[in-house]
């Protein structure tokens, strides 16, 4: 299912025994037989037992093929692959922060959460209006503010005017102001994204997972290409990930920086 | 049922079918995905004598028909290899290949020694061919003497089946082969990936984090295939072929041409199962051509070419 | 418009679009398909002392990618170059560049002599890395000595500019691209196509007349732009990439590790209309990044990587 | 259009400027990105002004591809490409051998001299029965005799029981008995065909033209990758061909002869 030009919803029937997938969780998609290697994309939806939702932003040929295979066609995944979430304790209020298609990595979180009638922040970030359909997908927002959601545009076109990371910090500014709950970070976006969230979160000494994309070959910790740097040296993203913690986690300096 | 088993010294392989070094780990991490009655050995990880931490990310850059790498051989050193990952790769069923490579000769020397001890390792190859940690201008993989040099210290450390791995990345492989076989290698892998390159043009910089990488998958096939039909000739140990391996068309072209066993590497990201279907075309094959062992098909192709080659010079 | 001309030795190209030798012929086949405004030069296919008849056919096989050839320098030899093709070529009206292979020093010398004494040729480009007619261990062209000896004597044969293309079948193609630059080359090629091969299974034989070929196409490009990468940093002539080059992101990759023009060759097959796009694609980005020249995207990405690599040790 | 399982008739609207082919000439198709060359399909009719109709044997990923484009999709063509065949003299029937997907070669001859109101002996070889299908996209047999139609099957299933050579040695036997016209042989199909309907011409000194085929790159002439040998060397199939006089032709040693 198309949702704008730029991203679409799959639903994807599987094997009764394909084990069912935690949040955080992906699979590795092989979309066309031209390509050397399959694609990594989370699971963003499992809630009805044997099917699974993949939310995909056409970026090149991998994506672009996969959005092309027509209704009913069989596509061969392997998974569900990674590690997945720390639940938040019954203190905490679970913040879910995501950047663009970032929605994709937390969404599925977002719903088991909520299904568990947890207390939910969920800021989504886009750069325009347009991409605030992605948000459409989240689970909505209830009037007993159990579950919140605010938007961010870099155009202002929508939500607060500027980053997701802005919206992230009053956020926590107000939530320290009230008392109400501890609050835990969840993140998915692009890296710029991440290591603001990630500054943000060890500057107020919050908890803060984040959701890490590398390009990935072998998805299962064998071929040692999908790695970021952490304080215990290169970590795999598909095997040690893709969820991290983000105290963990060592930056490359910024380019130009 | 044909047969599939294959010799490489003194190892026997039920099956022609290596997983290439550096694509399953220590196999463990693929046991739920891969067919191991399918694969007859599989090739560690290289292994080196302190452990490498490895390039810096990107690692990996798909290019169109291939795959460049720059892993930079990360591992973890021989020693916790031997102490912890050891155990996890001998509870693989297929064969075990330890991969080494050396800073030095006496490395080399040290390495096989220490990974021959362990009766869980039934080969060793050595790797003188990672085009991501070499500097020299001319790289070891260039140099026959070099090559004799190291592959005579390693023959002298054990008895286990040696098998050499060459570079295609040399104007002249088929001397390095030769010094090879010389020197006392059982078998000879052909071949590693070539170097190669992609720049990101929007952020003006290599894909790479370490700006160049091995070039593996089917647009490595083949120069590599090249590489075992002009080695054939010219040497009696068994040759190992590898590189972009994904369908037994393509296992099957190695072995017409002269290869004994073949290497299937990058094709296990897309398909995991590409070990046995290869080794079902195999059998496939033999069957529609009434072939009872596999090692009738060793270079076929070339002799055949041999003869034409002699008619025409006769003729 | 964004300014596209470029220059090698003493000639000025309006276009840093260049077709390569063997794909074109002499331009005129392809008349009416391409469009010759788009085109700074066109390399004629290479031109031999006698006429050769070329290899036994197939001679041309696809590969995932790629495209394996072994024409066998079919050409009807000088004489007949200069006096029936050469006015065929004369009518396109991009730069003329005569492509020479011989075979000995002093035939490379005279042939150089004499395409270079007719005015309607513009360069000169030495082929010494043609895969699919040597036959010795060491080939010539990875010998850094032995291509000095030729450059030096086209150099001496002639003042127009002299373009030398180098092959990637080698482990040091560097020491190769100093002895050219050394011995008076204006201009590297960097580079031919890698041998290779393909086997019809069912057949059991090869499937290229001449067992081998050369490789060009995708598959190609990784390896030659690792080439002109490691060149750029070691010779101070402006290099000509070529490889694979399909689209204008092709063309850039080549042009900010470091060439100054580049070739295509195997993608005309597909789609004659690519020096087109490739002109207009660069003519893009440049306006997109506010480049006036495409002289300044030369090298961009590897002196990026040289102020990075400074950074990092100095730190 | 599938005709069967393994043959695909396909109708191409051309741009106005695209010249009317002639019979013999052919065209280069991109039938899929992911390919290095474009693939060669005789021009296999094109009755209709701004139309032509190519005639398709799947054999690998090329044909495989183009037969997959859906209609109405544009594909690129370039062409038309090669020489022509002979005209037959008045004094001349044409008998047209075809071998299998040879027929794709013939049939826009065969279309133009049943229109010219020629005479003409159709033969068309093939592996079975189902085979004959390419037969009914041949013009038709007439009443009067002036085109006959004539098939013959390896199994024996329909026509005559054999090879589609035998076919013609006993229709040029006839022919020679009847002394009605000389025959000038036009011929299409595998290797080992033409090479045997060039032995028969020869033998029985008879006009014959054949259309090669050779795996090609730049269908120009320029690459010198097609080439055939002839008598005076190696010719091209894309710009020296495809259509070759039989006598012209040096053909290799058979194999293991
Ligand atoms: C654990 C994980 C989960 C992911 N989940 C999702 C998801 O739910 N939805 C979604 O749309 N995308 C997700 N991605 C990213 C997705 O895998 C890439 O967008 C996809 O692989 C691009 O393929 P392509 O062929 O279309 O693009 P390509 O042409 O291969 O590349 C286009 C751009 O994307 C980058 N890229 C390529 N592969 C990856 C990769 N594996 N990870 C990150 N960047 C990459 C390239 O460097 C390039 O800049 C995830 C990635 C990982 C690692
Ligand atoms: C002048 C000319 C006219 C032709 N007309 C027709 C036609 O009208 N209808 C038709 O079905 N086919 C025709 N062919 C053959 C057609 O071009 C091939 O079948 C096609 O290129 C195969 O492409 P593929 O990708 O499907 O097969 P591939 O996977 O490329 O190859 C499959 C098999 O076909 C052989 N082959 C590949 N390319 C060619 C080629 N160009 N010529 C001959 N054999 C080849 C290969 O060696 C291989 O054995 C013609 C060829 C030529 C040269
Ligand atoms: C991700 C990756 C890592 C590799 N690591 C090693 C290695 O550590 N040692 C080695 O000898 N070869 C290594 N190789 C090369 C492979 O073993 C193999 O020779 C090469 O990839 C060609 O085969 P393929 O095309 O089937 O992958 C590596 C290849 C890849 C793709
Ligand atoms: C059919 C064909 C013929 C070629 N003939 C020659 C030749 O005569 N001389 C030469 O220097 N290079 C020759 N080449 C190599 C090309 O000029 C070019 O260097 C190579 O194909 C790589 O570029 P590409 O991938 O853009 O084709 C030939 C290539 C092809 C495909
Ligand atoms: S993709 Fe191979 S280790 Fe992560
Ligand atoms: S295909 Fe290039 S000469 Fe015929």
């Amino acid at each position: 299912m198309s949702i704008d030009p730029k991203n679409c919803l799959f639903t994807l029937e599987v094997d009764r025994r394909f084990p069912k997938p935690l949040p955080g969780q992906f699979v590795q998609v092989a979309s066309s037989t031209e390509l050397t290697l399959r694609r990594p994309f989370s699971v963003a939806g499992a809630s009805r037992p044997g099917e699974i939702e993949l939310l995909v932003e056409l970026r090149g040929k991998g994506t672009r093929s996969f959005a092309e295979t027509h209704e009913g066609a069989t596509v061969s995944i392997l998974g569900p692959m990674g590690n997945t979430f720390s639940e938040p304790s019954t203190g905490e209020i679970a913040v879910l922060v995501a950047g663009g298609i970032g929605v994709a990595g937390l969404r599925y979180l977002a719903q088991e959460l909520s299904e568990e009638g947890r207390r939910l922040i969920i800021l989504v970030g886009a750069r325009t209006r347009e991409a605030l359909l992605l948000g459409n997908l989240l689970p909505s927002a209830t009037e007993d503010g159990r579950i919140r959601l605010e938007f961010s545009t870099d155009d202002g076109s929508a939500g607060h005017w500027g980053t997701v990371c802005e919206l992230l910090d009053s956020e926590l500014e107000a939530l320290e102001a009230d008392r109400i709950a501890s609050p835990r970070l969840y993140c998915c976006g692009p890296p710029a994204m991440i290591r603001e969230a990630a500054a943000i979160a060890s500057a107020r000494e919050i908890p803060c997972e984040v959701l890490l994309e590398e390009i990935m070959a072998c998805g299962t910790g064998a071929c040692r290409g999908c790695v970021v740097m952490t304080k215990h040296g290169y970590r795999t993203v598909c095997s040690d990930g893709p969820v991290f913690d983000a105290a963990e986690l060592v930056f490359e300096e910024a380019p130009n920086a | 049922m044909p047969d599939l088993t294959t010799t490489l010294g003194r190892l026997r392989l039920a099956n022609p079918i290596i997983l290439a070094s550096g694509t399953v780990g220590y196999g463990r991490e693929y046991a739920s995905l891969i067919d191991y009655s399918t694969v007859g050995a599989i090739v560690t990880k290289t292994i080196t004598r302190e452990a490498r931490a490895g390039n810096a990310p990107p690692r990996l850059k798909e290019t169109p028909g291939g795959l460049l790498n720059a892993i930079g051989l990360e591992n973890v050193g021989v020693d916790r290899f031997l102490s912890e990952k050891l155990r996890e790769a001998a509870t693989v069923p297929s064969a075990l290949i330890a991969s080494v490579a050396g800073g030095s000769v006496d490395e080399y020397a040290e390495l096989t020694r220490a990974v021959a001890s362990r009766e869980e390792i039934d080969a060793i190859e050595l790797n003188i061919s990672c085009p991501n940690v070499e500097r020299a201008r001319r790289p070891v993989w260039d140099d026959p003497e070099a090559v004799g040099t190291i592959v005579r210290a390693a023959r002298n450390a054990t008895e286990k089946t040696l098998l050499l791995k060459l570079s295609p990345n040399t104007a002249d492989i088929v001397s390095v082969a030769e010094a090879g076989e010389e020197a006392g290698a059982d078998a000879l892998v052909v071949a590693n990936t070539l170097t190669g390159m992609r720049i990101d043009v929007e952020a003006r910089k290599p894909s790479l984090g370490n700006a160049t990488g091995g070039l593996s998958g089917r647009a490595l096939l083949p120069v590599n295939l090249a590489n075992v039909w002009k080695i054939t000739g010219a040497v009696s140990i068994p040759i190992v072929g590898s590189g972009g391996i994904a369908d037994p068309d393509d296992a099957l072209e190695y072995i017409l041409a002269g290869a004994a066993a073949v290497q299937v590497g990058t094709a296990l990201f897309a398909d995991p199962g590409a070990p046995g279907r290869i080794a079902a075309g195999l059998a496939d094959y033999m069957q529609r051509h009434d072939i009872e062992s596999i090692e009738e098909c060793t270079g076929l192709a070339r002799k055949e070419k041999e003869r034409e080659w002699q008619r025409t010079t006769a003729g």
